[in-house]
């Protein structure tokens, strides 16, 4: 492992708006070096690859390819030094074939740009081989379920023989026994002298296929190690920092109250939506939290879409306080007040040019209506009001939420509800994406919503953030709920074990 | 009558279409047996609805407009009673790939003749040629096609807008400013009557001078707000001529606002019914008129004769010109066009 | 083949059927819609037809839009008017001129929707007046009235209105009467089989539906999505400036108003042709049956007596069952996708 | 540093780009004015609001459309339908309420229908309305005929569209007031937050439990309604009725106003107020070029180049 680094950052900052997503990050990786790279949700991790990429361009700061200085924000560049990156979100081009996408941008060609098919799919099959993985090269991509394309994008990035290979949560989609598969990959690959940076959640991944590990919290890198002489506590103690580590301690012999006030708000019976997930029954009730985490595409965000009526399900029977519901849209839903807060807060959450307070107002027009009119006035005033309680920095209502940081967007989002004061707040990955500051004022505020009786269904991939929110756990693997937990009677191992579908 | 100004051709070409026209209309006033003679080898009209065919003519007009709608209704006028003849009004669109898809339509058909009132001249020159192959004879209203063809029964624009030219000059004292609100280009009515009133000024009132020529979109609105501006800039503005009446309409509703009637000297051009009564009620001050009705009667006139074959459509190597008489009304002269003319 | 994946889309087929459908509907109600002569003037009529809505497949192909051809196809002709008549060009010098202008005005439109970053809707909304004023300065109509009365005459030019008897060739004339193919129905088809092949099986026909269908992916996969679009653009201007060049054939002339709102129907044939306007679906052969089926369809109710304010409800209605069924296809594979909503296509 | 100068230069633009519009319409009115000084007088400039009434009111009633992302363009037609049938009404001598009414019916009716499609059958606005374009003009052409139709004597429906006030013509008033009302639903109804919230992120409004869909319906009515008041002015401002008014170019001309106005094609963020900016821009271009008699090529081409411009201008903003 001697020798210069594969690829190396120098330096690294990157500012977005008033959000500083990372700060003078240095980060290397030698070849043949599979290196893990760790934080909770919004340490940087994201922005780090896509500037080591060429996706964005970094505010301050270098990158170097193999010694040589690479250019910045420019893909194509850096793909053609041989970088490739297998991206959290679907780079596919949905209405092609697979093999034109594992291929995409850089089909080979003959004369006259005409590409040789042939070729392509010689290639294509022999890859596929190669790694042992069995996919329709002439279907169409958008015509794939989410796994499958999961694969199409890691054998874009293959198809590249690159000389150093990013993974951002390569096995969100997989399952267990295709994890095994990419990882054998991932080895055949360091043998090769490939540089790998390994993203993950799951410590299991980690410790089974990374030789070093880079940690990060807040942007900031604070931590780097040999796999081997490091252990998973002091991991997980250096992701969630001192204070959140410190609350999580307090969380644990905090006082839970699992099933709350023992009045069930919502009760979901054998709910199924097919080829989605299948069975899923649990009671939710007054007075409790009840988070529900899994691997990403294991279906938990279906399911809580399906319970707030923006989605149907097909099967099963759903009751609210008592009565049997089926929402034809959210419009139904929140009338039998049910809120729901979804995961990716900027396509779905929130009206990002509009301003603080219109957004907070958003759930609840109805209540500033006098006759035809709106009343600015009372709006403004709910608003000011929701701005303090929830302590939006900075405290102005006329600003637009997209000059907010993710923490205060955050707050936004789940303070439109709040004016609600909900029967039933779902909450899809709460605080994905924010700083570990603000998530602590997020669970302050949802404890407190508990306090005042709102039965709440949080999701989450985070486990610390469940093990310190949750009164119950359910874990979803694979379109089921796996299975359910009093939150205090139950360890973390044992749920990342059931994450991964390693329980029986 | 304004026609002795025409150059002396033109009253040759008059007197013929005075004679063919009346032929024509002798002969579709019911004196067909004649054309039997004529006839050959081909049905005369009576005969063959005696025997139950069919004979098929079709306007293909420029666009939905009062003009063709009144040549229209002047055809049916003659065509209806003939109860053996198919008849349809076909809509260019003011497109001449349009126009030139329902002419072929129409030959396929088997049509005995087409009205066509042409976008341009040349356009539609090569798909005449092609009806003229097919053995459809073809008659042209107001713009002529640079291929010889059966009839072409216009009321002139060039000399038209000459004469409108020299009588607003008159009207003007020979002196002033004159603005032009004109059709966007792309159809060759416009280029003609444009033209023939420039030419008209240079050539009867030199002194003259055309302060502003700016598009309407032959639409009355526009004219409106497009005078009003012009207005702005030349309140001494002392004639304005609508390439067509809805444009000259559109100016009188502005001299009116204003209070201008009388002072400006407005001249449209057509002489559809809407123009004429303003003439009347003093405001217009003019338009080129001509009985379009009967311009329409003529067309179908003359198509009943070449329709019961007794020209094969071939033959009309050299085409005729049927002439309208065109008046240049004013209020002296408005009064003598009767109800029954008035489109 | 890769390609089946995007030309024998349903929607493809279901087009096909419809069109067939059709026009053998008005073979059997329509009085001599099924004579030589009347397929001879479909052919004629709308080949030039086909060949704007090829080239607007390919904006929309970007998730973009042009609705400038139609001025486009008025420059042109306006130019190739002027060459001739005023410049006495010979025609085989105007011809590559010609679609060197056309191509351009593309790239222009390329160039504002790329780096000035406007909504290909609103910079093709501007050079549509723009062209079409450049139609109008240059029209040699206004500078020589004379001419509008002249003829194009050379043979490079009016050439491309001719037509084959293939019938005779085939010698099958004698057992049935053939419709004789215009030379611009063959130019169609070449250009078709060049567009198809392009789209297909080339790395920027790729390139193509990877920017439309997903613009961040193809930034990362280190497409230049810039020069795809703008080529996309010129490529529309190209098929503007052909249909032009059959078009002044055809009429031996050209006016200031040449292909005025011919844009419309270009995006009609290409929407009915199953181009899908978020882009990344489609491909030139929808557009080109698109607009036979609007021809037909107009033919034949022509030829039936329907009167032409009826056919455009019946156009309008068309469009709408066209889109109605693209949107059912995308709505039954979202219930076939597994996947969840964020990367449903 | 050079970080420092690049974001200054950066803010410098940003800061400049709102104000991009009325920047360059404060320089055309200036270049106007000295090349025409007529050009100031108050005769002509109400004749320019005059000029943009129609344009403005469908402009002003099109921008919630195109803030959902959406675009009408229809409008051309149903101006001309209305028109029709207004004046068949007065035909019928029905009293001038009723007249108006269905007239303005027309508009309501059509929008809904676009709008309905549009909403819950989710089909792009674009071709939805294209073939509503040609199904109306056919109608239109149906009902009214090729002829058009003279509206005589009848003071009272004239006075809409030719009436004059206090020295101002009536359309003045009418434009001004649908404008007003419009500002008014944008800033005080709910209706107008929610035209911005779902321009901005429909599924968040939908997530945030709006009927969404009624509320495009909605939109779309009222794009049909401006319309259809537009084609009761015109039809009474020339004294005719004819089913070809609204010629193909005037819904170019309509969005092309509201996005000069700087409501983005995309929808998201516009206002009604700015629009009007948009409106008087090209009025003014229109008025000025028509007023210094500059040959219609050129005006065509220096349309195209400054709406180029202004919006590259704007552009850099965001």
């Amino acid at each position: 492992m001697a020798g210069m680094p594969i690829i190396r950052g120098v330096g690294l900052t990157k500012i977005y708006g008033n959000l500083v997503a990372l700060t003078d990050a240095n980060f290397a990786v030698m070849p043949g070096e599979v290196r893990a790279l760790i934080g909770s949700n919004g340490a940087g991790k994201s922005t780090l690859v896509k500037i080591l990429t060429g996706a964005v361009a970094p505010t301050l700061g270098t990158v170097e390819i193999a010694g040589e200085a690479a250019p910045l924000g420019n893909p194509r560049e850096t793909i053609r030094r041989g970088v490739a990156c297998i991206y959290q979100h679907s780079n596919l081009a949905p209405a092609m074939s697979v093999l034109d996408n594992i291929f995409l941008g850089r089909q080979p060609t003959r004369w006259l740009g005409l590409i040789d098919r042939r070729r392509q799919r010689r290639e294509a099959v022999a890859l596929l081989d190669r790694h042992g993985i069995d996919l329709d090269l002439d279907a169409t991509v958008g015509s794939l379920p989410a796994v499958k394309q999961k694969e199409v994008e890691i054998m874009k990035a293959l198809a590249l023989d690159a000389r150093a290979i990013l993974m951002d949560e390569p096995t969100g989609w997989l399952a267990a026994s295709e994890v095994a598969k990419l990882h054998a990959t991932i080895r055949m690959l360091r043998a090769r002298g490939v540089g790998i940076v390994y993203i993950s959640h799951v410590l299991n991944e980690i410790f089974s296929v990374c030789d070093t590990i880079t940690i990060m919290r807040d942007g900031k890198i604070i931590a780097e190690s040999a796999v081997a002489d490091i252990d998973r506590p002091r991991v997980v103690h250096l992701m969630v920092g001192e204070k959140l580590a410190r609350e999580s301690a307090q969380a644990s012999h905090q006082k839970r109250h699992p099933r709350g006030t023992g009045e069930a708000r919502l009760r979901a019976h054998n709910l199924t939506k097919r080829g989605v997930f299948k069975d899923v029954s649990f009671d939710l009730y007054a007075g409790e939290i009840f988070c529900i985490t899994g691997l990403i595409g294991s279906k938990r965000t279906e399911l809580v879409r399906t319970l707030f009526g923006s989605d149907r399900f097909d099967g099963g029977t759903l009751e609210v306080e008592g009565q049997p519901a089926t929402f034809r849209s959210p419009v139904g839903a929140i009338a039998r007040g049910i809120g729901f807060v979804p995961e990716d807060r900027h396509r779905e959450g929130l009206m990002l040019n509009m301003s603080v307070t219109e957004n907070l107002a958003m759930a609840m027009l109805g209540r500033f209506r006098r006759g035809f009119l709106l009343s600015r006035g009372r709006m403004v005033d709910a608003g000011r009001r929701a701005i303090s309680i929830l302590s939006i920095q900075p405290p102005d209502g006329k600003r637009p939420v997209a000059l907010l940081s993710g923490g205060n967007q955050q707050k936004v989002l789940v303070g439109k509800w709040l004016n609600r004061a909900p029967r039933i707040l779902i909450l899809d990955e709460p605080t994905v994406g924010i700083d570990v500051g603000a998530k602590a004022e997020i669970y302050a505020i949802l404890r407190r919503e508990r306090e005042l009786g709102a039965a709440m269904l949080v999701v989450s991939s985070d486990l610390e953030e469940v093990m310190t929110l949750a009164d119950r756990i359910g874990v979803m693997v694979a379109g089921r709920l796996a299975a359910i937990h009093d939150a205090d009677t139950t360890q973390m191992d044992e749920i990342v074990r059931e994450i991964g579908g390693v329980a029986a | 009558m304004t026609v002795d100004d025409n150059p002396a051709n033109d009253r040759r070409k008059f007197l013929k279409t005075v004679m063919l026209g009346s032929a024509a209309l002798t002969g579709a006033a019911g004196g067909m047996f004649q054309s039997l003679e004529l006839a050959g080898g081909k049905l005369g009209i009576a005969e063959a609805w005696a025997e139950g065919t069919r004979f098929k003519m079709a306007f293909i007009q420029w666009q939905p407009h009062t003009v063709p709608a009144a040549w229209s209704k002047g055809i049916e006028e003659v065509l209806k009673p003939q109860q053996a003849i198919d008849y349809e009004l076909l809509d260019g669109q003011n497109k001449v790939e349009v126009q030139v898809s329902l002419m072929e339509t129409l030959v396929n058909q088997g049509a005995s003749v087409i009205f066509l009132q042409p976008i341009d001249s040349v356009a539609l020159a090569p798909s005449i040629a092609k009806a003229k192959r097919a053995g459809v004879p073809v008659i042209t209203l107001n713009i002529d096609a640079t291929e010889p063809h059966a009839a072409h029964v216009e009321m002139n624009h060039y000399y038209g807008a000459m004469d409108i030219a020299k009588a607003m000059g008159a009207a003007m004292g020979g002196k002033g400013k004159v603005a032009i609100l004109n059709a966007p280009p792309g159809i060759i009515i416009r280029d003609q009557r444009t033209n023939g009133f420039l030419d008209g000024l240079k050539q009867h009132h030199p002194d003259i001078r055309v302060v502003a020529d700016q598009v309407a979109d032959w639409d009355r609105k526009k004219a409106q707000d497009v005078l009003n501006t012009i207005l702005a800039a030349n309140p001494d503005l002392g004639g304005v001529y609508g390439v067509n009446d809805s444009m000259a309409l559109g100016a009188v509703d502005v001299a009116k606002e204003k209070g201008l009637v009388g002072k400006v000297t407005i001249f449209g051009n057509d002489g559809e019914v809407a123009a004429l009564e303003s003439i009347e009620a003093g405001e217009l001050t003019g338009t080129q008129y001509t009985d379009v009705y009967q311009q329409g009667r003529l067309a179908a006139a003359a198509a009943t004769v070449l329709a019961t074959g007794g020209v094969p459509a071939t033959a009309f190597a050299q085409q005729s010109h049927l002439l309208m008489p065109y008046l240049i009304a004013t209020k002296e002269n408005v009064g003598s066009i009767q109800p029954s003319q008035r489109w | 083949m890769a390609q089946n994946a995007v030309i024998f889309r349903p929607a493809t087929i279901a087009l096909i059927l419809f069109f067939v459908a059709t026009v053998a509907f008005f073979c059997v109600s329509a009085p001599r819609f099924a004579t030589a002569a009347n397929m001879e003037n479909l052919l004629s009529g709308y080949s030039f037809v086909a060949i704007l809505a090829m080239g607007q497949a390919f904006p929309i192909l970007v998730r973009g839009i042009d609705l400038s051809i139609g001025a486009v196809v008025g420059f042109v002709g306006m130019v190739v008017f002027d060459l001739t008549l005023i410049f006495h060009v010979p025609g085989y010098m105007i011809l590559p001129l010609a679609l060197l202008v056309g191509t351009l005005a593309g790239v222009v439109n390329g160039a504002l929707i790329v780096f000035l970053k406007l909504q290909p809707f609103i910079a093709t909304l501007a050079t549509l007046a723009a062209y079409r004023g450049l139609t109008y300065s240059i029209s040699g109509r206004q500078l020589r009235p004379d001419l509008t009365t002249t003829a194009i005459t050379d043979p490079w030019i009016v050439g491309i209105e001719t037509y084959f008897d293939i019938g005779s060739w085939l010698g099958i004339s004698k057992l049935l009467p053939m419709p004789w193919l215009p030379l611009s129905f063959v130019i169609m088809l070449a250009l078709f089989a060049v567009l198809q092949t392009l789209v297909m099986t080339t790395r920027f026909g790729r390139d193509l539906y990877t920017v439309g269908g997903n613009y961040e992916a193809a930034r990362l996969a280190g497409i230049n999505a810039a020069r795809v679009i703008i080529c996309a653009y010129a490529i529309a201007g190209f098929c503007a400036a052909v249909t032009a060049l059959i078009m002044v054939a055809r009429f031996t002339t050209s006016t200031e108003a040449l292909g005025t709102g011919m844009e419309l129907t270009a995006i009609a044939a290409a929407v009915i042709g199953g181009m899908s306007l978020a882009g990344g679906i489609g491909s030139p052969f929808g557009p080109a049956v698109g607009a036979f089926l609007l021809g037909a369809v107009l033919l034949g109710l022509t030829l039936l007596g329907v009167g032409q304010f009826v056919q455009q409800i019946i156009t309008g209605a068309i469009l709408l069952a066209a889109v109605g069924y693209d949107r059912m296809l995308v709505l039954r594979r979202q219930r076939r996708l597994t996947a969840n909503p964020a990367d449903a296509v | 540093m050079s970080l420092g100068s690049t974001t200054t230069l950066t803010d410098v633009s940003r800061r400049l780009a709102p104000h991009a519009l009325p920047i360059t319409l404060l320089a055309i009115v200036i270049a106007f004015a000295v090349a025409q000084p007529a050009f100031l007088t108050p005769d002509n400039l109400i004749g320019i609001v005059r000029q943009v009434a129609l344009i403005g009111i469908m402009a002003t009633c099109t921008t919630f459309v195109i803030m959902t992302g959406g675009v009408d363009l229809s409008v051309g037609p149903v101006l001309a339908l209305a028109g029709l049938v207004s004046f068949y009404c007065l035909q019928a001598d029905l009293p001038l309420a009723i007249v108006v009414l269905a007239g303005l019916s027309v508009g309501l009716l059509v929008g809904l229908a676009n709008g309905a499609v549009i909403a819950f059958l989710q089909l792009p606005p674009i071709i939805v309305t294209l073939a509503s374009l040609s199904m109306v003009r056919g109608s239109a052409l149906i009902v009214g005929g090729p002829e058009q139709h003279l509206i005589r004597d009848e003071p009272a429906y004239t006075f809409i569209g030719a009436g004059n006030l206090f020295g101002v013509p009536s359309p003045v008033y009418l434009f001004a007031l649908v404008a007003l009302v419009m500002i008014f639903i944008q800033r005080s109804t709910p209706l107008g937050l929610l035209v911005t919230a779902i321009g901005d992120n429909e599924r968040a409004a939908d997530l945030s439990g709006h009927r969404t869909r009624v509320t495009k319906t909605m939109v779309y009515a009222i794009s049909g309604l401006g319309a259809a008041l537009a084609g009761i002015i015109q039809s009474s401002q020339v004294h005719t009725a004819l089913a070809t008014y609204g010629p193909f170019g005037t819904e170019l001309d309509v969005i092309a106003a509201v996005v000069l106005g700087g409501t983005s094609i995309m929808g998201g963020n516009g206002s009604v107020a700015r629009t009007l900016l948009g409106v008087f821009f090209l009025g003014v271009l229109n008025n000025g070029m028509n007023i210094l008699d500059v040959p219609i090529d050129i005006q065509l081409i220096a349309k195209g180049v400054i709406i180029v411009v202004a919006l590259a201008m704007a552009a850099r903003g965001t």
